[in-house]
């Protein structure tokens, strides 16, 4: 229709324009330590972006866990005139009309991790049914198809933790002999989690597993069996530093995990994608980065014992891996 | 003729204490029904009963010849005929005067209540009651007594055939007072009825017709007026004589001999309240304000404790001092018993011992402020307290709410006593008091003033200032116009400066008021005066006095 | 005669009804619902009560004055995060553990001067300071928070007295410590005046300003103590910690039988309270429900309790 | 004449001290973008503030009664989600799912009501518990964000519609219909319970129906906040109505609305939304570090309301 004419318009005509580029980064939050580390890596990339002029500025937007303010930041990006906004969304839905309404300004939109549904943005993001289904079948795998095992999730109705559970439960229908004991929602927070692990737990000492599909959650878990010497049952991981060390510590004692990633290079990489998107490359409409696995064996290449429990360890991704997967 | 209300045999406890024993009275057409009792005989709670804000244990109540129903609510009493102006006030202070005459009836067009309706209908009947108000104002920016007759006129626009007066007058002075009477009378001459409550004998022999004694929750006696007086109703109330209500005043003449004041105001002005006013506080001396309602009056004593902003000297013991706060005021043993004792004397939902013990805390846990308090002392000195002005609960640990008023008042002013004031400062200290208690009060006040305090008194009652103060002073517009003592202290100069608003020169034959004991001549003398003088002329404290 | 007003008076109490329908759940709990019966179980309730407990009890003398905090969970989350850093950086444990501190009753003091000198709602200004707080963290942190073991705070969180969790006997020290302000001394006394009438505490003497100092700061502090143990138990801090404190402890406080409204209510309530609510959340959580079927009956559980003994009595 | 206009300034000290707060805002606003004025801006800006002016108005009629609501984001979320669901199951009829949102909100709102008129509990303490009893029916009924709305509804909505700012048009006919409400006896006697509670009992008023029924009106209001988000993202999400109980409770006392009830006006609220909608839009455009601007917004927030209470005093006194 007419809306994406004058899309295709716009990039062609500016196929060489990337240049001197005015960047703004919209998150639903800035606190965790998970988005710090990420604005850190994309800066160092705009630092780069920068000396080879394609990138004049780069601002970031905190809405702090209120979508409407997103949506505000949005709007306000769009009547400054920026020439990229990327956005990490804090619903899957409702920023959407605002983000169209960018793109049908002419605007780049690149969205990452937390993706709004929308398909007239790019998005680069991991596939979060994937995550789940990755980690529910390792411990299927690990508990042979038997057990019974507490699910922990992030809080209710949010789509990132939904979609992981999807995946899982998914895997966990072929086996009817894993039998789900408790499924638990807490914030992405090891304190709550622990709370909420342990009441679980000490209702069902006998669990021969935990699915978990955050760092955080992860950690709560293994934290509570290690401190109550218990059997360290299978629990599936994020690359929460915290868990990650605990992991590794405790690998000896024969604790066995499986953890993946929702990589802080996903920011970078959409800043790349909306700048070669403006130099005229024809970057896919979902870049889907693959999920790193971290196992038993390659876990030392991940943790890092000198830096603080709340971080997020991960190698950057090679440049070349970067430009096949934006199309260039 | 039938009657119009008859209660019958109806019983009331709350939580276990039984407050109305199988009281009975009826209420015939065109008749005026007080009723009387001390502080706490459930007057108030059988009025209750009436207008439907309780329901009674048992025993019934029958208007209008027919049992009220189950579901009699405030709401069912006024749409029958019933209007209350209760106890306690019921008006909205954030809405206008219009708004609260007509107060859940609005009347309204086409489903809309207009403003300028509102006003046009509000006139008449605030102008019945004797309130010159504009309607617009906020109902929270009038001095109580002119909320009182707002009340009034709410409970007329419901054109009762029955209206129940619970105290309203406590708040009044003598001309609205007579105001009240006249609709009173009106009300009686169209073949309405009226039930009164009040705690000024002088007002009850004014109007009514009969009098029924309440004591204790059971009914006394009913009584014609023409067939008993004063001394037989406070009999039947108290159940005993009641002989000198005042006590003997201070023996030394200022003049003659005088003795330093212990606190000096100079120039004392409150911002739109009062002006210039001069006050010497003497030890063992009780100085009344008197005046016309509103004139100053509540805010010099505020001013005085430091609650309202203020300028002028005050001088204490001939020191300059500071009050700029009520803690300022404590320091320098000033106390107060404000006008309004359920938002600022008392705390309605603590019990009677943290009420009295409040104040002292610094005495029961003197090293600082974590010390802790000591349980036996309080327990002293709370008994101590309770036993001094026989405050009547079932126990310290009571609610204050669930005092009667008078109680409530008792436990205002004791809470002082054990701080070792030196300055009193009492608003209106008898409003709503029986008769008993009054004079219970007027002798403790005395006794203390005897023992060196200084006291200061505002009082609406103009018998009262006579007899209990040794001098008066009567502001009119904030100023001081006359000051009164020894012999040129009479209900007859008082009314006059408080409504004339100046000094009367001397008195050719001071009238024998201890010879009227009901004060009935007080009464009517006002409505005289109100009558001869020019509306225009009066002071209209509306808008004039602000609420902190 | 002395035994039935002591009886009719314990009928009367809420904080005994908190405590009673806290024993009749948990017997519940035992009887009927699965693996409420072990030690371990029990321990671990009372462990992550405390750290709610904590924090209610700070509320609670809020509360009690008619005041109300909602920069809690801010001040949970700066002890926290203000401690391990420090203690992570050059200046060790017990320095951490003063910082935090300190720092804490700062904000309490902030607060108290918002509500009393400018004069601003209490809701909004400790919201508003809870707000600063976040954004001051950010900047402090530069977004990266540490982790740290501080070997007493680890302790304290995770060790037993004989078979006793440390927290939970902190918890109830902090109580006692609570109580004796709250209901023994001169402060306390002020506290109940305040929060039953303003004005006529005014009127008599009462020193507002240094009352709402005191509650404000103790609140303060023992959300910055929460937050201490919070640190401990998990090694780790973040900004976000505090926030599911913020109207747990408030409601931990109305359970407990406090009144909203101030004036009225026992501080030990609130320890019911927030066992109360700690133990509702685990019994919940051990139901197989969707999380919005578990809200809804959370919800349905709260308004039925304070139905039973919290109604405010009118007139 | 003259004593006239002093008197109603006196009344309105605190909503003109807003109405220059917000011009100032305005101005500076103006500096940033320049089309400040011009209709497209307009209707913008008004798509964005729509939901939290209606929230506030919910807010405001709760705290005339003296109240306050906690639940008023878990309800907005619910007849977001109502909207947005019934949408999808293909209904196609825009009105009935805003009919039915509409009611389920009246309906949260009547209970919360219900609950504060006749179990004697403090309206802080219902609707604390509330919250989380509508946050899970929200749960659900949409257990995680999607739904749908119809495309061209939020085109005009958004964009406007023929040029005209619906949205503006939404809250002018809100604030209209409460005007007129605020002439009924309904509205009077709203005002009336919420000032003194008792005494308006005492003089006959139904208050326990007078407070379901403001509850219900503050859930109608609240339901129209929801769907207004609704039709401005285009969907639904359970989640993102949680911020507006708080935000709600700011603009209002923004607005000069008392915490003990019977005191303030609907446009003082209006104001108050709207400058807190202006003022974090503007600290977007100053370009602040996203670190500093909650420290900001938070001192903002203390500093008018310090102000004035401040201001407020002194005209009083
Ligand atoms: N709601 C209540 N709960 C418990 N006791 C009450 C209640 N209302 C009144 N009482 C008690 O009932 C008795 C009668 O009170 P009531 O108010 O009827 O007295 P009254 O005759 O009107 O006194 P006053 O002259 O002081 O107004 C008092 O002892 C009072 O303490
Ligand atoms: N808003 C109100 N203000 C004052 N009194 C009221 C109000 N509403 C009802 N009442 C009266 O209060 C009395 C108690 O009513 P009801 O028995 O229905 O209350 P309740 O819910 O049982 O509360 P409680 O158990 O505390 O008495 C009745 O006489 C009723 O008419
Ligand atoms: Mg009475
Ligand atoms: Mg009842």
């Amino acid at each position: 229709n007419v809306q994406s004419d004058s899309d295709s318009a716009k990039s062609g005509e500016s196929a060489s324009a990337a240049k001197d580029l005015k960047v703004g980064w919209s998150t639903i939050y800035l606190t965790p330590s998970w988005m710090q580390q990420t604005l850190k890596m994309m800066q160092t990339d705009v630092t780069k972006l920068k000396a080879a002029g394609k990138v004049s500025s780069f601002k970031t937007f905190n809405a702090n866990g209120d979508t409407s303010q997103q949506i505000s930041q949005i709007r306000a990006m769009i009547q400054q005139k920026y020439d990229v906004i990327l956005v990490d969304a804090g619903s899957a839905t409702a920023l959407n009309p605002a983000l169209e309404q960018a793109v049908a300004a002419g605007i780049t939109v690149v969205a990452f991790d937390s993706l709004p549904t929308s398909k007239k943005v790019v998005r680069v993001g991991t596939d979060q049914k994937a995550w789940g289904s990755m980690m529910a079948e390792w411990l299927a795998k690990k508990l042979d198809g038997k057990g019974s095992i507490i699910a922990m999730n992030g809080p209710a109705g949010v789509a990132v933790s939904e979609d992981r559970w999807a995946g899982a439960e998914a895997v966990f229908k072929k086996y009817p002999n894993i039998k789900i004991v408790s499924n638990l929602h807490s914030e992405y927070n090891i304190a709550p989690a622990a709370q909420s692990f342990a009441s679980a737990y000490s209702a069902n000492p006998d669990i021969d597993g935990v699915f978990s599909q955050g760092g955080a959650l992860s950690a709560a878990a293994l934290q509570t069996l290690i401190k109550d010497d218990k059997k360290l049952v299978p629990i599936t991981g994020e690359n929460y530093n915290g868990f990650l060390k605990m992991w590794k510590s405790k690998q000896k004692d024969g604790f066995s995990s499986i953890a993946t990633a929702q990589p802080n290079y996903l920011g970078v990489i959409a800043l790349e994608a909306a700048v070669a998107k403006l130099e005229g490359v024809k970057v896919p409409q979902d870049v889907t980065v693959p999920l790193p696995e971290i196992t038993d064996d390659n876990l030392s290449e991940y943790v890092k014992t000198d830096q603080p429990d709340d971080s997020y360890p991960i190698n950057e991704l090679p440049q070349a891996q970067i430009d096949k997967l934006i199309g260039k | 003729m039938a009657p119009l209300l008859s209660v019958e045999q109806v019983s009331k406890s709350f939580a276990g204490n039984q407050v109305l024993k199988e009281v009975s009275f009826t209420v015939e057409p065109g008749e005026v029904l007080a009723l009387v009792g001390e502080n706490g005989a459930g007057k108030s709670t059988v009025l209750s009963l009436v207008t439907g804000l309780l329901a009674p244990d048992s025993g019934r109540v029958v208007h209008d010849g027919a049992p009220v129903p189950r579901a009699w609510s405030p709401h069912r009493a006024r749409a029958a005929g019933i209007g209350s102006v209760h106890q306690e006030l019921s008006l909205n202070p954030h809405q206008s005067v219009a708004e609260n005459v007509f107060l859940g009836a609005w009347p309204s067009r086409r489903g809309l209540v207009r403003t300028r309706d509102l006003v046009a209908r509000a006139r008449p009947l605030l102008e019945r009651v004797g309130l010159d108000v504009d309607p617009r104002t906020r109902a929270g920016r009038l001095p109580l007594g002119r909320q009182q007759l707002v009340e009034l006129a709410k409970a007329l626009a419901g054109e009762p055939r029955l209206l129940i007066l619970d105290e309203a007058t406590s708040a009044l002075d003598e001309d609205q007072v007579g105001a009240v009477f006249r609709v009173v009378r009106e009300l009686r001459d169209q073949g309405g009825s009226v039930i009164l409550v009040s705690h000024r004998m002088a007002e009850l022999f004014a109007v009514s017709d009969r009098l029924t004694v309440l004591k204790d929750g059971a009914v006394m006696a009913t009584r014609e007026r023409e067939r008993t007086d004063h001394d037989d109703i406070v009999r039947l109330m108290v159940g005993r004589e009641l002989s000198d209500l005042f006590p003997e005043k201070a023996a030394a003449d200022p003049v003659a001999d005088p003795v330093a004041p212990l606190l000096q105001a100079r120039d004392l002005t409150v911002p739109r309240a009062c002006s210039s006013v001069d006050l010497d506080l003497v030890p063992g001396r009780i100085l009344g304000l008197g005046g016309l309602q509103g004139q100053g009056q509540r805010e010099v004593l505020r001013a005085l404790f430091g609650l309202d902003r203020h300028t002028g000297q005050i001088t204490l013991d001939g020191r300059r001092v500071r009050l700029s706060s009520p803690r300022e005021a404590i320091r320098h043993r000033i106390a107060y018993v404000p006008e309004d004792r359920k938002t600022e004397g008392v705390h309605t939902a603590r019990s009677v011992r943290d009420n009295l013990a409040l104040p002292s805390l610094r005495t029961l846990a003197p090293a600082n402020r974590l010390t802790t308090v000591s349980r036996t002392a309080e327990t002293r000195l709370v008994a101590d307290l309770t036993d001094r002005l026989r405050i009547k609960a079932a126990s310290p640990a009571q609610e204050a709410r669930r005092l009667s008023g008078g109680n409530q008042q008792k436990v205002a002013l004791a809470k002082w006593l054990p701080t070792d004031p030196r300055v009193l400062l009492l608003a209106e200290p008898t409003r709503g008091i029986d008769i008993g208690t009054k004079r219970e009060i007027y002798h403790l006040l005395r006794r203390l003033a005897d023992d060196g305090l200084a006291v200061l008194v505002t009082s609406g009652d103009t018998m009262e200032l006579v007899g209990l103060c040794d001098e008066v002073a009567v502001l009119y517009e904030g100023r001081v116009v006359d000051r009164l003592t020894g012999s040129a202290l009479t209900e007859e100069r008082l009314v006059r400066a408080s409504v004339m608003g100046t000094a009367t020169e001397s008195d050719e034959q001071p009238e024998e008021q201890a010879d009227d004991p009901s004060g009935e001549k007080t009464v009517l003398l006002a409505e005289e005066l109100v009558n001869d003088i020019d509306d225009s002329d009066r002071p209209d404290p509306s808008g004039s006095v602000t609420h902190a | 005669m002395s035994g039935l007003v002591s009886v009719a008076a314990l009928r009367g109490s809420r904080p005994v009804w908190a405590f009673g329908v806290l024993a009749v759940t948990w017997l519940a709990a035992i009887l009927f619902a699965h693996g409420f019966d072990s030690v371990a179980n029990f321990r671990y309730l009372v462990q992550t009560a405390s750290f709610l407990g904590i924090v209610a009890v700070g509320q609670t003398l809020v509360v009690m004055m008619s005041g109300i905090d909602l920069s809690v969970s801010g001040v949970v989350a700066l002890s926290a995060v203000v401690c391990a850093k420090v203690a992570s950086g050059t200046g060790g444990g017990a320095t951490g553990i003063t910082v935090a501190l300190l720092l804490s009753a700062l904000v309490g003091a902030v607060n108290a001067g918002g509500v009393v000198w400018l004069r601003v709602p209490p809701m909004v200004m400790t919201l508003a300071t809870g707000t600063i707080l976040s954004g001051a963290l950010l900047v402090y942190t530069n977004g990266s928070p540490s982790s740290a073991h501080v070997p007493l705070l680890d302790s304290l969180a995770n060790d037993r007295l004989l078979g006793v969790p440390w927290a939970f006997v902190l918890w109830l020290g902090v109580a006692a410590v609570a109580f004796w302000l709250l209901h023994l001394s001169r402060t306390g006394r002020y506290a109940f005046a305040l929060g039953a009438g303003h004005d006529a505490a005014r009127a008599s003497g009462v020193p507002l300003g240094a009352t709402a100092f005191t509650a404000y700061v103790s609140c303060a502090l023992l959300a910055g103590v929460a937050g201490l143990v919070l640190l401990g138990f998990t090694g780790t801090s973040s900004l976000t910690m505090g926030n599911p404190y913020q109207l747990l402890s408030i409601a931990s406080v109305v359970l407990g039988g406090t009144s909203i409204l101030g004036g009225r209510g026992h501080l030990l309530g609130t320890v019911g309270g927030a066992l109360l609510l700690t133990l509702l959340t685990a019994l919940l959580t051990s139901w197989n429900l969707s999380e919005g079927v578990r809200q809804v009956v959370l919800g349905i559980l709260i308004i039925g309790l304070l139905l039973v003994y919290a109604r405010e009595r009118r007139t | 004449m003259r004593e006239r206009i002093t008197v109603a300034a006196r009344g309105n000290t605190d909503l003109l001290g807003l109405l220059a707060l917000l011009l100032v805002l305005l101005v500076a606003y103006q500096h940033y973008d320049s089309s400040l004025l011009s209709p497209a801006t307009v209707t913008i800006l008004s798509a964005q503030f729509l939901p939290l002016i209606l929230a506030a108005a919910g807010q405001t009629t709760v705290m005339l009664l003296g109240g306050i609501d906690l639940s008023l984001g878990a309800v907005l979320g619910l007849a977001m989600a109502v909207f947005a669901t019934y949408e999808a199951r293909g209904a196609g009829d825009v009105v009935t799912a805003m009919a039915l949102a509409l009611c389920v909100a009246v309906a949260a709102g009547a209970v919360n009501g219900a609950l504060v008129a006749y179990a004697g509990l403090p309206p802080i303490v219902v609707t604390l518990a509330a919250s989380f009893l509508w946050g899970g029916v929200t749960l659900v009924v949409l257990p995680q964000p999607g739904g749908h709305v119809p495309a061209g509804l939020v085109e005009a909505y958004n964009n406007g519609w023929y040029g005209i700012a619906l949205p503006a048009v939404a809250v002018a006919v809100a604030l209209g219909l409460w005007k007129l409400l605020r002439t009924t006896r309904h509205g009077l006697a709203l005002y009336a319970v919420g000032g003194n509670e008792h005494g308006a009992y005492a003089s006959g008023l139904h208050t326990r129906g007078v407070k379901i029924g403001g509850y219900a009106l503050a859930g109608a209001f609240t339901g129209l906040a929801g769907i207004g988000l609704a039709i401005q993202t285009g969907s639904a999400d359970p989640t993102i109505g949680t911020p507006y109980t708080l935000n709600s409770i700011a603009a209002s006392v923004l607005g000069g609305i008392s915490f003990f009830g019977g005191v303030g006006r609907m446009r003082g609220t209006v104001l108050g939304a709207l400058v807190i909608g202006l003022l974090t839009n503007l600290l977007l455009f100053t370009g602040i570090s996203p670190f500093y601007q909650l420290v900001v917004q938070g001192v903002i927030l203390v500093v008018a309301l310090a102000l004035k209470t401040y201001l407020t005093r002194e005209a009083a006194e």
